[in-house]
């Protein structure tokens, strides 16, 4: 929502006839890849593993503020003195919980709806094509400040969940049109004429068959929802309670810490936090492309 | 790596910059309206604050160190002995900027168009008369101490433009009706939806519509303008935009002067790069609110005491605004600043003044019927003391205040947690009462007298006034039992204190709503917050008033004394 | 025929690829020599290298195929002949197509599915012709022109996209887009595998007919024994990447001396009545990456002995015929016992064909 | 050709819409086909062939007509008797590397049937008997197939686990859309013979689509064969009759048109079409569909009326030509191709 | 063997054809055009309601916008008070039907303040459309000439980079960039003027069609774009890619190259044309995203543009003009994404025929 996004990825109508040996031969064999992997596992590691050891009381101290980094303070002190290394440390939680359930609530919706529609069709089609539509075009940020206003979206489970039903619609087109595509497959005639029932015919035979494309949008919608968030610590929708890289940012931006050498780190510290992680799901993607679609690997 | 020629640039003869939020056509508009400074011009009208003053100005503005007027379009003023008139002098030979003469029939006008606004001014006004072309004559109903200040600082309109609706409304109040009858209503209708032409001014500037961008607004000279030849700068240019839009300008040195809300950050940046930071006080900051509807816990007076006991108030006007939050020492419910000028010595030494002291304030809990419990303490009804916060997000200087002041109670054992929100729907859930702690406004920056800011700490966010947004506000009863005055109606109170013209009678009253408020508590005043304008100097222009100049005590946003420097001659391009 | 050969290739080798930096060798050194107004026709089961013998002798491997050995030389007017692995840039792009085109596999999609086809006629032309030749009308005569020449009205198909052409069309129209600028060689990938039987004896027809007519070369790629025996004045038979026989079509169709092409023979039942029952070849084709050591066909063969399994063998002249003429060769230790009519053993039996005869791994 | 049909197709017709209009891609046709017998269905590509078999298969709702199993309409069953169709009805795909579940293993691909449909009760059971279907479609020991995905598998073992799995619910019908063409030549015999020999041990009736009509006869031996064209069914009967004795124009040129290794002494007969491409099925031609390219047009009455499907006198099978019904016994003496002149 | 069409034959259907498709073409184009319309209504209807949720007022936010500016909230809270031409007593429904009745009329109402909404949209709506259409080109021309090379070096130097400092600049939120480059930039390195390049176009030049306002028009909109253009090419180039790597594996693009085309005719003509196919839906729908995501940009660079027009509307509690700005995006959407079906059927002959076939 704060960018220009072309959305999701094209639907890669591949079969992707998952290679189940050398997965993880593959993820480790391309450098990007297994550097994506690190740095994934490294933040999410960091957010949940930090708390564990270190002490997350950061006091304030009014009469160092504005302090550049130095042996005390990593990464310098913010507007009323807190460490800010801390909060980078202790401050990832939040977002990468939002950040995930909202991609599974997205996914989970776009899904089941895509799947359905594009199985039986007809009026349940479109009508959920037109509610894509809609909800597609209602401007996100009417939505969002309308559903923040009533829900409060003070937990972070209730905002993963505003964030997650605002933006499955495109993602429930693609997959719909992936569905549209995989029923015909021999393999999905095959099951109905065996009467194998239509649930598990969805469900257990079409539905894995875009395990790789759903892992990808899932990554990706994992990366929109962050971001999405932090807009909505800027936008004011979510109320600023705790300390994570959203509010973070929030709160550099209107203490102005982009103008003071000193403050930088308090604004550049969560941006390249959350750069990093998306960057390392962006470069996991690229590996996890590769195993689901063997015509892309390389040698 | 500044290259100098882009400061020569700079330079260019006689521009004043300055920043300050306008109204861009098509939504902003040239109806001045007849509102004071400050008060009721019709909304998005093009220029608000004390830049328009430079246009339509006002018959005085006041000098809040000196409290006197400095007379602009007014000659001189005065109450009749018995205070049933004001009569104010016009200067002769005024002109506007269509050529056309200005009298105190345009004061007419001003005063009929507030009429038709439904000004507060005419709560007090009975009549109005022009009997020469230079005088006013204003009957009053009641006598109030403010009204000189209604009159004076109002922006005079020109008749040219608004004399068919000063007219009309004439004709309404000579046949007695009043503002809430239909025909006033629908006058007033009509006139919020008057869009003159242009502007006709009668300072030493006016506008020019075909520059105004959305980027900036350029005041051009008016030659017929009262002023005009004693004003140095031939132009004003005037950036649009909120603080953050107007950080940036400021720091690359296009702008000279500012009154935004800047942070602490912003301002270290601005000194580094060569500005003055400026500091007038506003006469008002923000205050912890407690809902006493809701939260019993602080109904007990000891317990908030024991609240102002444990908060730096020091460290949070530091968090928020670094130098120019300054702590509030009195506690009275109005300026340290002014506190001298309204009590005696021996009533501001019955002002407690709450210092910093956890362990009077454990001592004040444990009497209140708090227990501690480990490291937390628990409400006299045995509940874990857990509170929510909540700010608005938008404001920097708030924001901090209230994480500041969660994060002390916390580290004292009260657990609070803040919750920020935008400023548009944080107000009203205060007024409805949808709270437990709130940081919200105490003090009055526009008006020197302390019965504004009583009613901006009482009133506006409690029942008398938060009613108008439904709801109960802080729920503060003000019949109230003190120790020190017994019972008493802090309402009739505040009220008597802005009433009549007996400075002495006023002063009894302000000391009684002092001591009150100094014991009771209903909001706990933090820090209260002096301006941080950075300013330019020696590159556009000259000087700005030194520190020590007694304009500096002037509210920026009530009688900006840049602009009274400006309009003085005493500011002066470099 | 006594000329020299059009187009000679010597020990060409080409690898793909893969996943794990690993390479599959698809072709693994193949000659033959190709001469003036011949018809070659490599045979062979699927996988087993014809399409990328074929786009290697046009350079049109795709990105993760190379030649790794071997040489290509093409005698179009210089007799020196050219160095077909060398050539590069804008030289070789002059190349192809005005001195050997190709028909596709695919034909279906060999035309950009955007543009008319009579602009991608143009759009050859233009790539090869100097400029100030082609006026608008002549490319329009010309195409139109070798548009008749496969039997197609060219004022209909010139003017469609290619969908609106049925798969005949399409087939014929890509056959005339490959002779508009009259190349020596023709490379046909299965032209008509995707087509039905009557269309496919068209083109069939047809392309003798052109042939006759203008006297190129072919190279006629299928894995139809019966069709190419039509067609062609040579065979090759094409297994995992090596021709392991070759020889005139009646050498190789009556007297075929290696096993595989024997089976490949047996394996066709016949639409006329009376004639011997088909009979499957056991095993499974194999699999490029792991070849078994020794002859390929081995495991799938009812006369492998031992020593199959311990030697690939190579091509061996099974009866030597004068410069110029094809002798017949076959790569089989025991090419002097295989007959077409005494059928090896373990196919008779009806072995189930997938179930590895020998145990070789999938 | 035994005893009562299983499954039969009674004047059913298919037609699609296009944007360019109606398309009629199935005409009319009648067919049946009883248990342990087999029904050839040749012709060119897009003439209706796998429409037929959808229909028949239930997979597609025929726009006119009736498709009977047993003699009821499958399309008016109640849940239990489609239920029996279903289970007795079996299609196979073309395309075994499309007709696979790729991310299936066989055993999951073969149990799911079995379990659903209670055939095995638990996992052993279902093990036990998708190991005997694997061995019944030839792919032993069944337990080096079981737990392999599909592309683990060559594409003529891939084509017999599609079998098996048809095979799952004890068919009394198979009907097989070109299961035999995209496999190699090599080992395309395996599978016809590994399905000849269920229709002989199983007494599994075959409804068997083909263009190649060397296949059609080496499959079909013994059962009939129906030769469509543009939707309709132009000739039909005995194989033997059909391929040695072709009396319809088309039938003959189709004949003549498949290559040989080695044609024989008389060598191979132009087939004499009078046009080489298809007449498109939105723009069908008027009377006999076929007589824009017939060697054996006769203007006024082939494009006029079409010709019904009629038994030929001195033939064994049915025939829908003008011409060929009009003068029976001789088909090659048929006056001169009435095209070639015009 | 002859070789004659069908001569004789008397095509059966020829002329019903026609007339049969025109009428399911028709039908079709009527189906899109009814179902658009719903979705306007529904959409218009959907925000008139919500918007009527929000909690707040004129009032509370036209103080909040004072405070921020620095003024205190006793003089803003005096200033607002009664002076909004706002009236929250009628009925919602009575409302609901007026707004309708206006709309079927053409007329959006006032603003809050009294201006019209269609004297606001034009406004600010020609400076949006100018500014984020400029940049999309920009940013999709750079995106796919990227991704098409990235698609053709595929693992090469470019291709890297591009994908790491796209992913990286797509991740930072436009605003935060805006900011960034005025603040390092403008006012450190000096690359511009900040206090000049704000703004749609310099105060004083006329806003005619003349090369003075069309160069300042330009310069003023260099800010705005580059932003956005940074932001997202990055995007535009990988989805690019990937559609090249799926092009460049076609048949023709092989045969094209056997043809001996040169590499530019097949780049262009064979390969970028069929690769930009699929992406032409995702560019309309860039449509919605055009207004919701310029916000921030608009206000912090004051471009005075429709979004923060929208923006500073919704935080007044401007219905009508939110209501005015709304339908105008909704119409926006809607209509680029037929726009979309348009082109693409422009584009690819395929479409032409089949949008509507096999619906079995
Ligand atoms: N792009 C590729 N990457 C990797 N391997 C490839 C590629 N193309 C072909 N191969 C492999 O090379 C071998 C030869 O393939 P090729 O297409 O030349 O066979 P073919 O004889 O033409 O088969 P068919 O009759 O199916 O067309 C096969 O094993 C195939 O899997
Ligand atoms: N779902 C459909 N919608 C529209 N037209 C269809 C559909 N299915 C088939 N057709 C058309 O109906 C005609 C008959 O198709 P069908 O698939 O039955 O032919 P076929 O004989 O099986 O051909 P092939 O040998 O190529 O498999 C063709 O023209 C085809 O394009
Ligand atoms: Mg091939
Ligand atoms: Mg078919």
């Amino acid at each position: 929502m704060t960018a220009i996004a072309p959305g999701v990825a094209e639907p890669a109508l591949a079969a992707p006839a998952p290679r189940t040996d050398g997965v993880w031969r593959t993820m480790v064999r391309s450098k990007s890849g297994l550097a994506g992997l690190v740095l994934v596992v490294l933040i999410t590691g960091m957010s949940y593993l930090a708390p564990l050891f270190v002490d997350d009381h950061n006091p304030v101290d009014a009469q160092n503020r504005w302090q550049g980094p130095s042996g005390e303070h990593w990464l310098g002190t913010d507007h009323s003195g807190k460490d800010v290394l801390k909060q980078v440390v202790l401050g990832g939680q939040t977002i990468i919980y939002v950040g995930f359930l909202a991609a599974v609530i997205t996914l989970g919706v776009a899904v089941v709806l895509g799947s359905l529609a594009a199985y039986y069709r007809g009026r349940l089609d479109s009508a959920l094509l037109q509610l894509t539509d809609i909800v597609m075009t209602v401007p996100a940020v009417v939505l969002l400040a309308v559903v923040g206003a009533f829900f409060g979206l003070t937990t972070p489970t209730t905002l993963a969940l505003l964030l997650g039903l605002i933006t499955w619609p495109v993602l429930m087109r693609s997959i719909r049109a992936q569905v549209l595509s995989l029923k015909e497959r021999e393999f999905v005639e095959a099951a109905r004429l065996q009467d194998l029932g239509n649930m598990r015919i969805i469900f257990v035979e079409i539905v894995p068959n875009m395990a790789g494309y759903i892992l990808i949008n899932f990554i990706i919608a994992v990366t929109n929802a962050m971001y999405a968030l932090v807009g909505l610590y800027v936008l004011g929708l979510a109320p600023l309670a705790g300390a994570n890289w959203g509010i973070m940012i929030h709160q550099a931006w209107t203490y102005g810490a982009i103008y003071l050498p000193e403050g930088r780190a308090f604004i550049l510290a969560p941006v390249c936090a959350i750069a990093l992680f998306q960057l390392g799901l962006v470069m996991l993607t690229r590996s996890l492309e590769e195993i689901f679609n063997p015509r892309l690997s390389k040698g | 790596s500044k290259a100098d020629p882009k400061d020569d640039d700079k330079k260019s003869s006689g521009e004043f910059h300055g920043a300050y939020p306008f109204n861009k056509p098509p939504d902003g508009h040239f109806n001045r309206g007849g509102g004071p400074n400050g008060l009721a011009p019709v909304a998005m009208y093009l220029l608000d604050g004390p830049y328009s003053d430079l246009i339509h100005m006002p018959g005085a503005l006041w000098e809040w160190e000196a409290k006197k007027w400095v007379y602009y379009l007014a000659e001189s003023s005065e109450f009749s002995a018995d205070f049933s008139t004001f009569t104010v002098k016009l200067r002769a030979g005024l002109k506007w900027s269509d050529g056309k003469e200005l009298t105190s029939q345009d004061y007419l006008t001003t005063m009929y168009v507030q009429w038709i606004q439904n000004s507060p001014s005419w709560a007090s006004i009975d009549k109005i008369e022009a009997p020469d072309k230079q005088t006013f004559v204003v009957t009053l109903k009641s006598p109030a101490a403010i009204i000189d200040r209604y009159i004076l600082k109002s922006a005079v309109i020109d008749t040219g433009t608004y004399g068919d609706f000063a007219n009309r409304a004439k004709a309404l109040v000579e046949s007695g009706k009043a503002t809430d009858s239909p025909e006033a209503v629908a006058l007033n209708k009509e006139f919020n939806a008057f869009r003159p032409k242009g502007i006709v001014a009668s300072g030493p500037f006016t506008v020019d519509p075909k520059l105004i961008t959305a980027a900036k607004l350029t005041l051009v000279k008016n030659e017929n303008g009262y002023r005009a030849g004693d004003v140095k700068f031939d132009k004003i240019i005037l950036f649009n935009g909120e603080t953050p839009d107007v950080a940036p300008l400021v720091e690359s040195k296009d702008v000279d002067y500012a009154t935004h809300g800047f942070t602490p950050a912003q301002e270290k940046a601005f000194e580094s790069v060569g500005y003055r930071i400026m500091r007038p006080p506003t006469y008002s900051g923000p205050a912890l609110f407690i809902n006493h509807d809701k939260v019993k816990a602080f109904s007990d007076k000891r317990a908030r005491q024991a609240l102002a006991h444990v908060i730096k108030r020091g460290d949070a006007g530091a968090v928020a605004l670094g130098d120019s939050g300054k702590a509030v020492d009195f506690m009275a419910g109005f300026s340290d600043v002014q506190v001298p000028d309204w009590l005696s010595a021996e009533d501001q030494g019955k002002l407690n003044k709450y210092e910093n002291d956890l362990a009077k304030a454990e001592d004040l809990l444990t009497q209140a019927g708090w227990k501690k419990k480990g490291d937390s303490w628990q409400t006299p009804d045995g509940k874990t003391a857990e509170f929510v916060i909540s700010y608005p997000s938008d404001f920097a200087d708030w924001s901090a205040a209230g994480d500041n002041v969660a994060e002390q109670l916390s580290d004292f054992g009260i657990k609070v947690t803040p919750k920020g929100q935008k400023f548009e729907s944080y107000n009203p859930e205060v007024d409805k009462g949808n709270f437990e702690l709130a940081i919200h406004a105490w003090g009055a920056s526009q008006h020197p007298h302390p019965h504004f800011s009583f009613s901006a700490d009482l009133f506006v966010h409690n029942i008398p006034i938060a009613r108008n947004a439904g709801g109960r506000g802080m729920g503060f009863e003000l019949k109230v039992d003190s120790d020190t005055m017994g019972k008493l109606d802090l309402e009739a109170v505040v009220n008597d204190a802005g009433r009549g013209l007996d400075e002495a009678e006023q002063k009894k009253n302000v000391t009684k709503a002092a001591l009150v408020f100094n014991e009771l508590l209903p909001i706990i005043p933090l820090f209260e917050r002096y301006g941080n304008n950075p300013v330019l100097e020696g590159t556009r222009v000259a000087k700005f008033p030194a520190d020590s100049d007694p304009m500096m005590k002037n509210a920026p946003y009530g009688d900006n004394a840049v602009v009274m420097g400006i309009l003085g001659g005493t500011i002066t391009p470099a | 025929m006594t000329e020299t050969a059009l187009l000679s290739v010597r020990d060409l080798r080409v690898a793909y690829r893969t996943g794990g930096g690993r390479m599959v060798e698809a072709v693994r050194g193949v000659d033959f020599d190709l001469y003036p107004e011949q018809t070659l026709a490599l045979v062979g089961e699927s996988g087993s290298g014809k399409s990328t013998l074929g786009l290697g002798l046009l350079r049109l491997l795709p990105r993760t195929g190379h030649i790794t050995g071997g040489e290509v030389v093409y005698r179009g007017s210089d007799p020196e002949g050219t160095d077909v692995l060398r050539m590069e840039g804008s030289r070789l792009r002059r190349w192809r197509w005005s001195e050997v085109a190709m028909v596709f596999q695919g034909a279906m999609n060999a035309f950009n599915p955007v543009l008319k086809v009579g602009d991608q006629f143009a759009d050859t032309m233009r790539a090869h012709l100097p400029r100030q030749r082609l006026g608008k009308a002549q490319v329009r005569e010309r195409s139109a022109e070798s548009l008749r020449a496969v039997r197609l009205e060219p004022g209909q198909v010139l003017d469609s996209y290619p969908h609106e052409l049925s798969g005949g069309m399409r087939q014929r129209a890509l056959i005339a887009l490959a002779l508009i600028l009259e190349p020596r060689v023709l490379v046909l990938d299965e032209p008509t595998t995707a087509l039905d039987l009557l269309t496919q004896r068209a083109i069939v027809d047809m392309l003798q007919e052109l042939r006759a007519e203008r006297g190129f070369s072919m190279i006629f790629i299928s894995h139809d024994l019966a069709l190419a025996s039509e067609l062609a004045d040579r065979v090759a038979t094409m297994y995992a990447g090596r021709i392991i026989e070759s020889g005139t079509t009646p050498d190789l169709f009556r007297a075929p001396r290696h096993p595989y092409t024997v089976g490949l023979i047996r394996a066709v039942p016949p639409v006329r009545a009376g004639a011997v029952e088909p009979v499957s070849i056991p095993g499974a084709p194999p699999n490029l990456a792991q070849l078994p050591p020794g002859c390929s066909f081995a495991p799938r063969c009812g006369h492998a002995t031992d020593a199959c399994e311990a030697t690939d063998p190579a091509l061996r002249t099974v009866e030597a015929r004068p410069a110029g003429q094809p002798s017949h060769e076959a790569a089989c230790l025991h090419w002097e016992s295989v007959r077409l009519d005494t059928a090896p053993a373990a196919a008779q039996d009806g072995t189930p064909n997938d179930a590895p005869a020998k145990e070789v791994a999938q | 050709m035994t005893g009562e049909p299983l499954l039969s197709l009674k004047h059913v017709s298919q037609t699609f819409a296009s944007k360019r209009g109606d398309l009629p891609a199935v005409r009319d046709v009648t067919l049946s086909v009883a248990r342990g017998d087999v029904l050839c269905l040749v012709g060119e590509s897009g003439c209706g062939k796998t429409t037929t078999a959808r229909m028949a298969a239930g997979l597609a709702k025929p726009t006119a007509g009736t498709v009977e199993f047993e003699g009821a309409d499958i399309n008016r069953m109640d849940r239990e008797r489609h239920r029996a169709y279903r289970k007795a009805v079996q299609f196979i795909h073309q395309d075994p590397y499309a007709s696979l579940n790729p991310i299936r293993t066989v055993f999951a691909t073969l149990s799911a049937p079995l379990r659903r449909h209670g055939l095995a009760k638990n996992r052993d059971e279902a093990w036990e008997q998708a190991s005997d279907l694997l061995r019944r479609v030839e792919l032993t020991p069944p337990a080096n197939y079981l737990a392999k995905y599909p592309h683990q598998l060559s594409g003529g073992q891939r084509q017999r686990v599609a079998v098996a799995r048809a095979l799952a619910l004890n068919p009394r019908l198979i009907i097989a859309d070109e299961a035999t063409s995209m496999l190699d030549v090599s080992i395309r015999v395996g599978v016809l013979r590994m399905l000849t020999r269920l229709r002989e041990e199983l007494d599994v009736g075959f409804v068997f689509i083909t263009h190649d009509l060397a296949i059609a006869r080496y499959f079909g031996a013994g059962g009939r064969i129906a030769v469509m064209y543009l939707g309709e069914v132009v000739e039909y009967g005995a194989t033997a009759d059909v391929i040695d004795d072709p009396r319809h124009p088309y039938t003959r040129a189709l004949l003549s048109a498949v290559p040989d290794v080695d044609p024989g002494p008389e060598g191979r007969r132009d087939p004499g079409l009078r046009g080489v491409d298809i007449p498109s099925l939105t723009a069908l031609p008027s009377g006999c569909t076929f007589h824009p390219r017939c060697p054996l047009f006769v203007p006024g009455t082939c494009d006029t009326a079409a010709p019904a499907l009629r038994a030929v006198p001195g033939a064994g099978q049915e025939v829908a030509c003008h011409v060929v019904a009009g003068k029976a016994g001789d088909p090659d003496a048929v006056g001169q191709p009435a095209g070639s002149g015009a | 063997m002859s070789t004659t069409a069908p001569d004789v034959a008397s095509v059966r259907t020829g002329e019903r054809t026609t007339g049969i498709a025109r009428r399911i073409l028709r039908n079709y184009v009527v189906r899109r055009v009814f179902r658009s319309l719903f979705v306007i209504w529904v959409v218009t209807t959907v925000m008139f309601f919500m918007l009527r949720l929000l909690p707040g007022n004129p009032v509370d936010t036209y103080i909040a916008t004072q405070m921020r500016a620095g003024g205190s909230y006793e003089s803003a809270a005096a200033t607002a008070a009664g002076l909004f031409t706002f009236d929250p007593s009628t009925p919602l429904i009575q409302q609901y039907g007026d707004y309708l009745w206006a709309l079927l009329h053409g007329d959006l109402g006032n603003s809050l303040t009294g201006t019209t909404v269609v004297e606001k949209i034009s406004s600010g709506l020609p400076w949006t459309l100018f500014s984020v259409g400029y940049a999309l080109l920009i940013a999709i021309g750079v995106g796919l000439l990227l991704g098409v090379l990235m698609a053709y070096r595929r693992g090469g130097v470019l291709d890297h980079t591009v994908s790491v400092i796209g992913s990286v600049l797509h991740a930072i939120p436009n605003y935060l960039f805006a900011i960034i480059l005025v603040v390092f930039g403008g006012v450190q390195l000096g690359l511009f003027d900040v206090a000049d390049i704000r703004g749609t176009y310099t105060a004083g030049v006329e806003p005619e069609l003349s090369f003075t306002f069309v160069s300042d028009a330009f310069y003023h909109a260099s800010l705005p774009v580059t932003v956005y253009v940074l932001t997202t090419f990055g995007t535009w180039a990988l989805v690019m890619k990937a559609s090249t790597i799926t092009t460049l594996e076609e048949d023709y693009v092989t045969v094209a190259r056997a043809r001996g085309l040169s590499d530019r005719r097949i780049g262009t003509q064979y390969v970028g044309r069929n690769a930009v196919l699929p992406m032409i839906a995702q560019i309309a729908t860039q449509g919605s995203f055009v207004f919701g995501t310029a916000i921030f940009v608009e206000l912090i660079l004051k471009y005075d543009g429709i979004s923060a027009e929208l923006f500073a509307a919704i935080n007044d509690r401007d219905y009508a003009t939110v209501q005015g700005i709304l339908l105008l995006m909704t119409f926006v959407v809607v209509f680029s994404n037929l726009l979309a079906e348009l082109v693409n059927s422009a584009l690819d002959p395929r479409i032409r025929e089949s949008a509507n076939g096999a619906g079995g």
